[in-house]
């Protein structure tokens, strides 16, 4: 598919993509708590940005809608929580050691290619366009859960979650004109619910194993050592 | 009515037989060991002795203690009197064919075993062991060689396997010759002659059938005596009979039977001769050694069968 | 709802086997209701169907129904056919027998701990399973009927369960009933897969390839021959039989050993139809094993329970064999020979039910006044209990085979079907069959041993603890029980040839034909294949035997003189005996136990104790332990601890597997 | 109508009424009450589908499949509600929960109920996706009720893993959205399952394999399909054990039952490819391995409620195997099994309760001789899991049989596999089973106040549906059977 023969917003849409790909890297790869949180909720701006772009593009008005939801959520609220809870947890210096850092990224680097790959032979219906944000979004999403098994810091986990989160939303909006507005609404009831139990967590992990970190979750094991 | 009649006597032929064949062997035992020996008739009168002295039992003993004699003698006798002695074709021989034979010495065995037990001594115990393990060991042997028999006559019934061995006239049969000896071990064993058992002893370690008698006296001794006697006949009548069956009367005329009873007398006697040769040139041997003896019958059983089926049927 | 009048007896037999289970419930509150209620119900029932099974096999007729129960498409059927009907009298009979007995048996438990409404409850579902497993007419019932018997049977086991060694037997008991079940039940959706339909009809009509038919063999042979005991299965066996209580030992080796021979002949001879050769001789290797090993092992218990269960592995062994020649005839058209054989293995499934349920009684009623179990604490227990010292002999006669009872018989019949050899064309079959019957009559000799030992040991000598010594004679019930068995052994012996004719149906129903001239020469004569071939008559036996003896008796009265003096024992010479120089039973079958020493993992030890006193230690275990059941036990634990590494407590770790799971995934299907 | 919205709504007003009441012994009743009201709403509702064959509007839809799992879900709901209030009382009083927890709890258990049945009757592959996800967020805070460190792993280890597992899900629903676009006039209903249903053939194949991954992966954690599982056996343990009883007998039934109406979408696009039984093949596969992987872990839990989950892995397995088998024969076994295994299972679950309560500990080494201490208990444990092993006359074993016979007849040289993994499960079962109940009991154990009135009543039905399986109910399944594989048995 060659770039010029998309319209401008497709071009636009794609652009934005890109970026939101880039930041989930980044993400991956971001060490220190608070500095992740705003590349988080960068994330969500972009994830809103391409929302309204296609809205304006195919003219979809409950797009608008959800894409100041979207907005206020993943680019507003949740981070601004996240960012409340580190601070309350003392956290805004934490930053955690990653091994083999380089690695990781590579392997983030393999699952794009993997999801590219994977979605090649939906090119015969419509436009290639869609195919490849969905393979964009794809990759989101396994990178975000990549992240989750290479982070060890519970707080770092919920990123990872929601930055599969945002994978969803950008497969929704860009591939399919959004879903229907009922479920929008309640993915996003249950996105905020997630999170306000996520802060639960996070103390309740805090005062059993007076740390945050996931690898000391371990009593519940089959394996005697 | 007649042929019953006939087998009557047979049977009581058979019971009166048995201690003059015992005191034969004794007596051609003697003369090979240069000793003039009891008398011929010595056995009657030691019957007649033990039958009229009167008798004692221990007061552990339980009831079967005196149950057991009568039941041994008489299925001894049974099983005896199915046996075609001067005659071939008496109507008790329908009353069992061989294997029920067999049952029937296994019925006396088991009863002379319980007596053994029963009055609570070290003796009894260790004879029913011994003899327990001896038949344990002689049974399937026994059994292949009459199996043997069996195959070639198409018939269990001792009758019938005569009957077809006279019919077919003498033949070389290999399987007849394995049969023939696996028979003779295992009546040693059965009838316990040296060198699985020594009958005169009373050396308390190597008794087996004396060492289960040892608390019996008067008539129920007796009884238990006669029917070893009559066993050891019933042996007798069985090797030479089956294997070499010209002689017996297949007619009830009274000079076919006049020469059957001739013919089963002289072959019990060279039988008896040959018994007491081979007792005197051989030594009883260890307990633990009777089972290489009896592997030897079996094998020479399976041997027999194999030649039967391999040899003599082809296919 | 059911035509036939015996169908629905037998049915009604059921339903009485099954209230006796609803009675026992109240016997927690009542204890006396399990004596005058639940036991008796019991006995009824197994009359009941002992008057059913008669009626149905003098008639030869057979009736089916179809009861309202089961899947939708998938009724409950019920069927009672000639074969049925030999096992509704099996279990009748002893059943029957085991009511009269349970009333006094169960006397005990009353003041123990353990729960009488189980012991009433399962034993009345244990019997009702028994019954629908005959009864069944389709895979549903039968497998639920199966299973009902097992698990009914495992509680009973399970009863007293606080010995460990009890839990254990049930555990291993429960297990291989379970695998066994389930071979069963594959084996009948073989069957099922050429049939359509599990109805025993369309069973019956499937056409199976050879290959299907012999997997369907094999499967069977495998579930029955679990239940049955066949070595090397029978591990189970030992241990689950003697720790039930007696009565119920006595319903378990008796009689549920019988149902699984049912089962086996219902699925090999009836549904799956085309038999071949090789069928057979391995059934007659497996039965020969199992009679060999069985009645060797038996030799060498002293725990007299267990060694009657030991013996009923040689017995189903000896069953086996003779269904292995029917087998073997059937498929080299030998049919009348084929049926000569079947009819053997169904009467000595008759006789051992009789016989081994008779010394499982004598068993406990040894149990009941002694409370010991140990053979080397008994002793002269027939002065003391005359009437069951007098019925255990019988029982002890029968099963060594001894004519002119009825173990002896079924035995002979046997032997018979075996020398029929020389029909078939193989040379090689010709030479291996007759060789089978050498190990049969090993087997017969040893069994004779084994049981001069418990007679000699247990009932006659001098008592060896003090509260044998004291023993008192069983209650009336307890011996009558017994005394009804004794006299079905002794019956079962005389008359061999009218039971023949009744078993002769079967024979036609499955094989086409009967033996033709059992009773050609008259109801004297038994003469299975022709008068010439063979001949027994076990009426003139008895007669003659009970003439002479009479006529030696007389002569002795008038000739000699009668009296008989009491004295010490001789014995040589030596010091009166003490009971503890009597041999012990260990010691009895140390000679056999050194011949066949191969066979046996013997652990022999003299230890002297703390207290100064050498004890002799002796431990004799079975080889299959090592060579079968430990191996499988512990592959499935370190399986279990291979996979254990999935469950590494990492939350990490667990998402790493969602995310390889997931690509694995969709590798997959893209590719 | 009004018998769909009764039973959806008794729950949710249920639910917000009893966080307001704050005593506990009112509490417990009202949650009875509610449910109990659900209980007649879902029969109503199963009178009128059984009279209508089909409820549709609003977005929801009930047909034979999900209406009988409403009737389950709601009458599982109201026994282990009898059991949960006089449990709940003797947790508060040995001071293991505060009292705003309670209300909590209570609160909670009817929203879980209320997002099943949202579950189950939604028409809306998004609302079910909702609803699910809803199921996981209000039991994950029930999980971490007693607040042990364990608890809350548990809890954690709950959330994470269903979390994400949830989250692929929605992405093969977003899939599932985009094929339905290609084909659909108005894209509104493009997640509409019916609609989806009757244009499956047109559903593009490649996007609905690559989504059913996603959704089989996603509801898989759910169901507890290894290697998704290891969430399952934590939560089930560390929970209370009213949970795990709802849990084991509802929650892997509702997963389960979304994988299988998305098979139905997904074989109908795949009919016409190469490779039609893809779907199926998959689900066999899962099923297979978590059940012989769960019969292999029952041989070493030392926890009796750790056993008892993973003897779910085993039967989810079981059914789910089934469900990929598809055929009616299969269809109808798993269908009876779903129903059977959650009566048993909870059943098992209250009296594992009341044992634990009675021993004071959930380590399997210390429950000893139940039956010498509570013959109730322990005959009832006992008779449990003979049932759970698939004995007769139980109505295990029939489903077992038909799952069985179903499989003989297409993959004979399964069923061995199927068979040693029920010899090897049985085993693990009763190896830990036995010592438990039989033996002497140990000192210091004395009987507690039990309420078994729940494990009569689902013994009782499970035992009548071994013997007899009613007509209705024949009926009923069938139905439901001829939905899923296209025809019926009867």
């Amino acid at each position: 598919m060659s770039l010029a023969l998309l319209p401008l917003l497709q071009q636009f849409v794609v652009l934005l993509a890109a970026l939101a790909l880039f930041l989930s890297f980044v993400l991956l790869a971001q060490m220190r708590l608070v500095a992740a949180i705003h590349v988080f909720a960068w994330q969500g701006a972009l994830v809103a940005a391409v929302t309204l772009t296609v809205a304006v593009a195919g003219a979809v008005e409950h797009l608008y809608f959800s894409a100041v939801l979207t907005l206020a959520l993943k680019a507003l609220l949740i981070p601004w929580m996240l960012h409340r809870l580190v601070r309350r947890l003392g956290l805004e210096r934490h930053t955690e050691r990653l091994r083999h850092p380089a690695l990781v990224v590579m392997a983030g680097v393999a699952l794009v290619i993997f999801s590219y790959w994977l979605v090649l032979p939906m090119v015969e219906q419509g436009q290639a366009f869609t195919r490849n944000i969905i393979a964009v979004s794809l990759a989101l999403v396994l990178i975000g859960l990549l992240m989750m098994v290479f982070r060890q810091q519970a707080v770092a986990q919920v990123l990872g979650f929601m930055s599969m989160e945002n994978g969803l939303f950008l497969a929704a909006v860009s591939a399919t004109a959004g879903m229907p507005l009922v479920v929008e609404l309640g993915v996003a009831f249950d996105l905020l619910v997630a999170m306000v139990l996520f802060g639960v967590f996070f103390f309740q992990i805090r005062e059993s194993i007076d740390s945050l970190d996931v690898d000391r979750l371990n009593r519940l094991t089959e394996v005697e050592s | 009515m007649i042929v019953w009649l006939l087998a009557l006597l047979q049977a009581l032929l058979a019971v009166a037989l048995a201690p003059l064949l015992v005191g034969w062997v004794r007596k051609v035992k003697a003369w090979l060991q240069n000793r003039r020996g009891a008398p011929l008739l010595q056995p009657y009168a030691d019957l007649r002795k033990l039958l009229t002295k009167d008798t004692r039992v221990a007061h552990t003993a339980s009831p079967l203690f005196r149950v057991a004699p009568y039941i041994v003698f008489v299925a001894t006798w049974l099983a005896c009197v199915t046996v075609p002695l001067i005659a071939l074709d008496l109507p008790t021989a329908g009353i069992a064919d061989i294997i029920v034979l067999v049952g029937l010495l296994a019925l006396a065995r088991f009863f002379l075993a319980l007596a053994g037990m029963d009055v609570g001594t070290a003796f009894g115990g260790m004879g029913a062991s011994r003899e327990m393990l001896i038949s344990a060991l002689a049974e399937p042997a026994l059994l292949m060689a009459v199996f043997t028999l069996a195959m070639t006559a198409h018939s269990t019934s001792l009758v019938g396997v005569m009957e077809h061995h006279l019919t077919d006239g003498f033949l070389l049969r290999p399987s007849y010759l394995f049969a023939f000896g696996a028979l003779v071990l295992v009546a040693l064993a059965e009838c316990g002659r040296i060198p699985i058992d020594n009958p005169a002893t009373h050396l308390e370690l190597t008794m087996v059938h004396e060492a289960m008698l040892l608390e019996y006296t008067g008539r129920y001794l007796a009884l238990m005596e006669w029917a070893a006697w009559i066993k050891l006949l019933l042996y007798g009548v069985l090797l030479v009979n089956v294997f070499l069956p010209w002689g017996i009367a297949t007619a009830f005329t009274p000079t076919a039977l006049a020469l059957g009873l001739i013919a089963v007398v002289v072959k019990l006697a060279l039988l008896g001769a040959a018994l007491a040769v081979g007792e005197t040139v051989t030594a009883k041997m260890r307990l633990f050694r009777v089972p290489g003896f009896l592997n030897l019958a079996l094998l020479l059983g399976l041997l027999g069968l194999l030649s039967h089926v391999i040899l003599e049927v082809g296919a | 709802m059911i035509a036939d009048p015996s169908l629905s007896l037998a049915l009604f037999a059921v339903l009485l086997a099954l209230a006796s289970a609803a009675v026992a419930p109240l016997a927690g509150r009542r204890p006396r209701l399990l004596r005058r209620g639940a036991v008796p119900l019991l006995g009824m029932a197994g009359a009941m169907a002992l008057v059913a099974g008669l009626w149905t096999l003098s008639a030869g007729t057979s009736a089916s129904a179809i009861l309202p129960l089961g899947l939708p498409w998938l009724p409950w059927h019920v069927r009672l056919d000639p074969l049925a009907a030999v096992f509704l009298v099996l279990i009748g009979l002893v059943t029957t027998a085991v009511g009269f007995y349970g009333r006094d048996y169960v006397r005990d438990f009353e003041r123990g701990r353990d729960s009488l409404t189980a012991l009433g409850g399962f034993s009345g579902l244990f019997l009702a399973g028994m019954l629908l497993v005959v009864l069944a007419d389709d895979a549903f019932v039968f497998m639920v009927a199966w299973e009902l018997m097992s698990l009914a049977s495992y509680f009973l086991v399970a009863f007293q369960h606080e010995q460990a060694a009890n839990r254990r037997a049930a555990f291993l008991y429960l297990l291989m009933a379970h695998i066994g079940g389930l071979a069963i039940l594959l084996g009948f959706g073989v069957l099922a897969g050429f049939g359509g339909g599990f109805d025993f009809a369309s069973l019956r009509a499937a056409e199976l390839s050879p290959l299907w038919a012999g997997v369907a063999f094999a499967l069977a042979l495998l579930g029955f021959g679990m239940k049955a005991g066949l070595v090397p299965l029978h591990a189970w066996l030992p241990e689950a039989h003697p720790v039930a209580p007696s009565h119920i030992s006595a319903l378990m080796s008796g009689v549920m050993l019988k149902v699984a021979v049912y089962g086996f002949i219902r699925v090999v001879f009836d549904l799956n139809g085309a038999v071949h050769w090789s069928w057979g001789v391995a059934l007659i290797g497996i039965g020969g094993l199992s009679a060999l090993v069985g009645v060797l092992f038996a030799l060498m218990q002293t725990d007299l329970k267990r060694l009657l269960a030991y013996s009923s592995v040689e017995n189903l062994g000896i069953i086996f064999i003779a269904l292995g020649l029917a087998l073997l005839f059937q498929a080299t058209a030998h049919s009348n020979l084929a049926a000569l054989a079947l009819v053997a293995a169904l009467y000595h499934a008759l006789n051992h039910a009789l016989f081994k349920s008779l010394l499982f009684l004598g068993a406990g009623a040894i149990l009941h006044s002694t409370h010991e179990r140990d053979l080397d604490q008994m002793g002269g227990l027939l002065r003391r209990m005359p009437w069951t010292g007098s019925f255990f002999l019988i029982g002890c006669l029968s099963i060594s085979a001894l004519p002119p009872f009825n173990g002896f018989v079924s035995e002979w019949l046997i032997f018979q079907a075996a020398l029929q050899a020389w029909n078939l064309d193989s040379g090689v079959l010709r030479s291996l069959v007759p060789i089978a019957s050498a190990v049969l009559a090993l087997t017969g000799a040893l069994v004779a041993a084994t049981f001069v030992k418990v007679y000699g040991i247990a009932f006659l000598g001098q008592a060896r603890s003090r509260h044998v010594r004291r023993a008192r004679p069983s209650p009336r019930g307890m011996w009558v029980g017994q005394g009804l068995l004794a006299a079905f052994c002794v019956l079962f012996g005389v008359l061999p040839t009218q039971i023949l004719s009744l078993l002769d149906p079967i024979a036609v129903q499955l094989l086409g034909n009967g033996v033709p001239q059992a009773d050609a020469g008259g109801w004297l004569w038994l003469t299975p294949i022709s008068a010439e071939t063979a001949s027994y008559s076990a009426p003139l036996t008895i007669l003659l035997l009970a003439l002479i003896a009479g006529a030696a008796i007389l002569w002795f009265r008038r000739r000699t003189s009668w009296r008989v003096r009491r004295c010490d024992p001789w014995d040589c010479g030596f010091a009166p005996p003490t009971p503890r120089m009597q041999y012990t039973a260990a010691s009895f079958a140390q000679p056999i136990r050194r011949v066949f020493a191969l066979l046996f993992v013997i652990d022999e030890a003299q230890e002297t104790g703390a207290d100064g006193v050498t004890r002799y230690r002796l431990k004799i275990t079975d080889r299959t332990w090592g060579w079968l059941y430990l191996p499988l036990a512990r592959t499935v634990d370190s399986a279990s601890r291979q996979v254990a590494r999935l469950q590494s407590g990492s939350v990490r770790v667990y998402l790493g597997w969602t995310l390889m799971t997931l690509l694995v995934l969709l590798w997959i299907i893209a590719l | 109508m009004t018998a769909l919205l009764l039973t959806l709504l008794t729950p949710l007003i249920g639910g917000l009424a009893l966080f307001l009441v704050r005593a506990l012994a009112p509490a417990g009743w009202l949650n009875l009450a509610v449910s109990g009201l659900t209980l007649l709403g879902s029969l109503w509702l199963a009178w009128t589908v059984a009279q209508v064959e089909v409820i549709a509007g609003l977005g929801f839809r009930v047909d034979a499949f999900n209406v009988y799992l409403i009737v389950l879900t709601a009458f599982v709901g109201l026994t282990t509600a009898i059991f949960s209030r006089p449990y709940m009382q003797y947790v508060q009083a040995s001071g293991r929960i505060s009292v705003l927890n309670l209300r909590l709890y209570h609160s909670l258990y009817q929203a879980f109920m209320l997002t099943m049945l949202v579950a189950l009757t939604t028409d809306n592959l998004g609302v079910l996706w909702v609803a699910v996800e809803g199921a996981t967020l209000a039991t994950v805070l029930l999980v971490s009720l007693y607040r042990t460190p364990e608890a809350v792993e548990a809890a954690w280890k709950y959330f994470i893993l269903c979390g994400v597992g949830i989250a692929l899900a929605l992405f093969g629903t977003v899939l599932t959205y985009f094929a339905a676009q290609l084909v659909l006039a108005d894209t509104e209903a493009g997640l509409t399952w019916s609609v989806l249903h009757a244009h499956a053939a047109a559903l593009d194949p490649t996007v609905m394999r690559i989504a059913f991954v996603f959704l089989l992966v996603g509801y898989g954690t759910k169901v507890g399909l290894v290697p998704m599982h290891q969430w399952l056996p934590d939560a089930h343990s560390e929970g209370p054990t009213p949970m795990s009883a709802v849990l084991s007998g509802l929650l892997l039934n509702v997963a389960l039952y979304a994988v299988v109406r998305l098979k139905m979408l997904v074989d109908g696009s795949l009919a016409a490819t190469d490779t039609p039984h893809l779907a199926g093949a998959l689900l066999m596969g899962f099923g297979l391995v978590s059940f012989m992987v769960a019969a292999l872990f029952l041989h070493r839990q030392r926890d009796i409620k750790r056993l008892f989950s993973y003897s779910s892995i085993e039967h989810m397995g079981l059914m789910t195997f089934a469900f990929g088998l598809g055929g009616p024969l299969a269809t109808f076994g798993a269908l009876l099994h779903m129903l059977v295994h959650s009566l048993t299972k909870s059943a098992i679950f209250v009296t594992v309760g009341h044992a634990t309560h009675l021993a004071g500990t959930q380590s399997i080494e210390r429950i000893r001789g139940l039956i010498r201490t509570q013959p109730t208990i322990g005959w009832s444990l006992l008779f449990g899991v003979v049932a759970i092993a698939g004995f007769p006359p139980f109505g295990v074993f029939t489903s077992e049989f038909l799952l069985l016979t179903a499989t003989m007849q297409t993959h004979p040289w399964l069923t061995l596999v199927l068979l040693s993994g029920l010899a090897i499960a049985f085993a693990g079962l009763f190896r830990h089973l036995h010592p438990m109940v039989y033996g002497t009991a140990p000192d210091g154990q004395a009987p507690v106040t039990a309420n078994l009135l729940p494990v009569f009543v689902h013994l009782g039905l499970v035992l009548w549906l071994g013997l007899a399986i009613p007509d209705f109910l024949a009926h009923w399944l069938n139905r439901a059977t001829a939905l899923i594989a296209g025809g019926g048995v009867l």
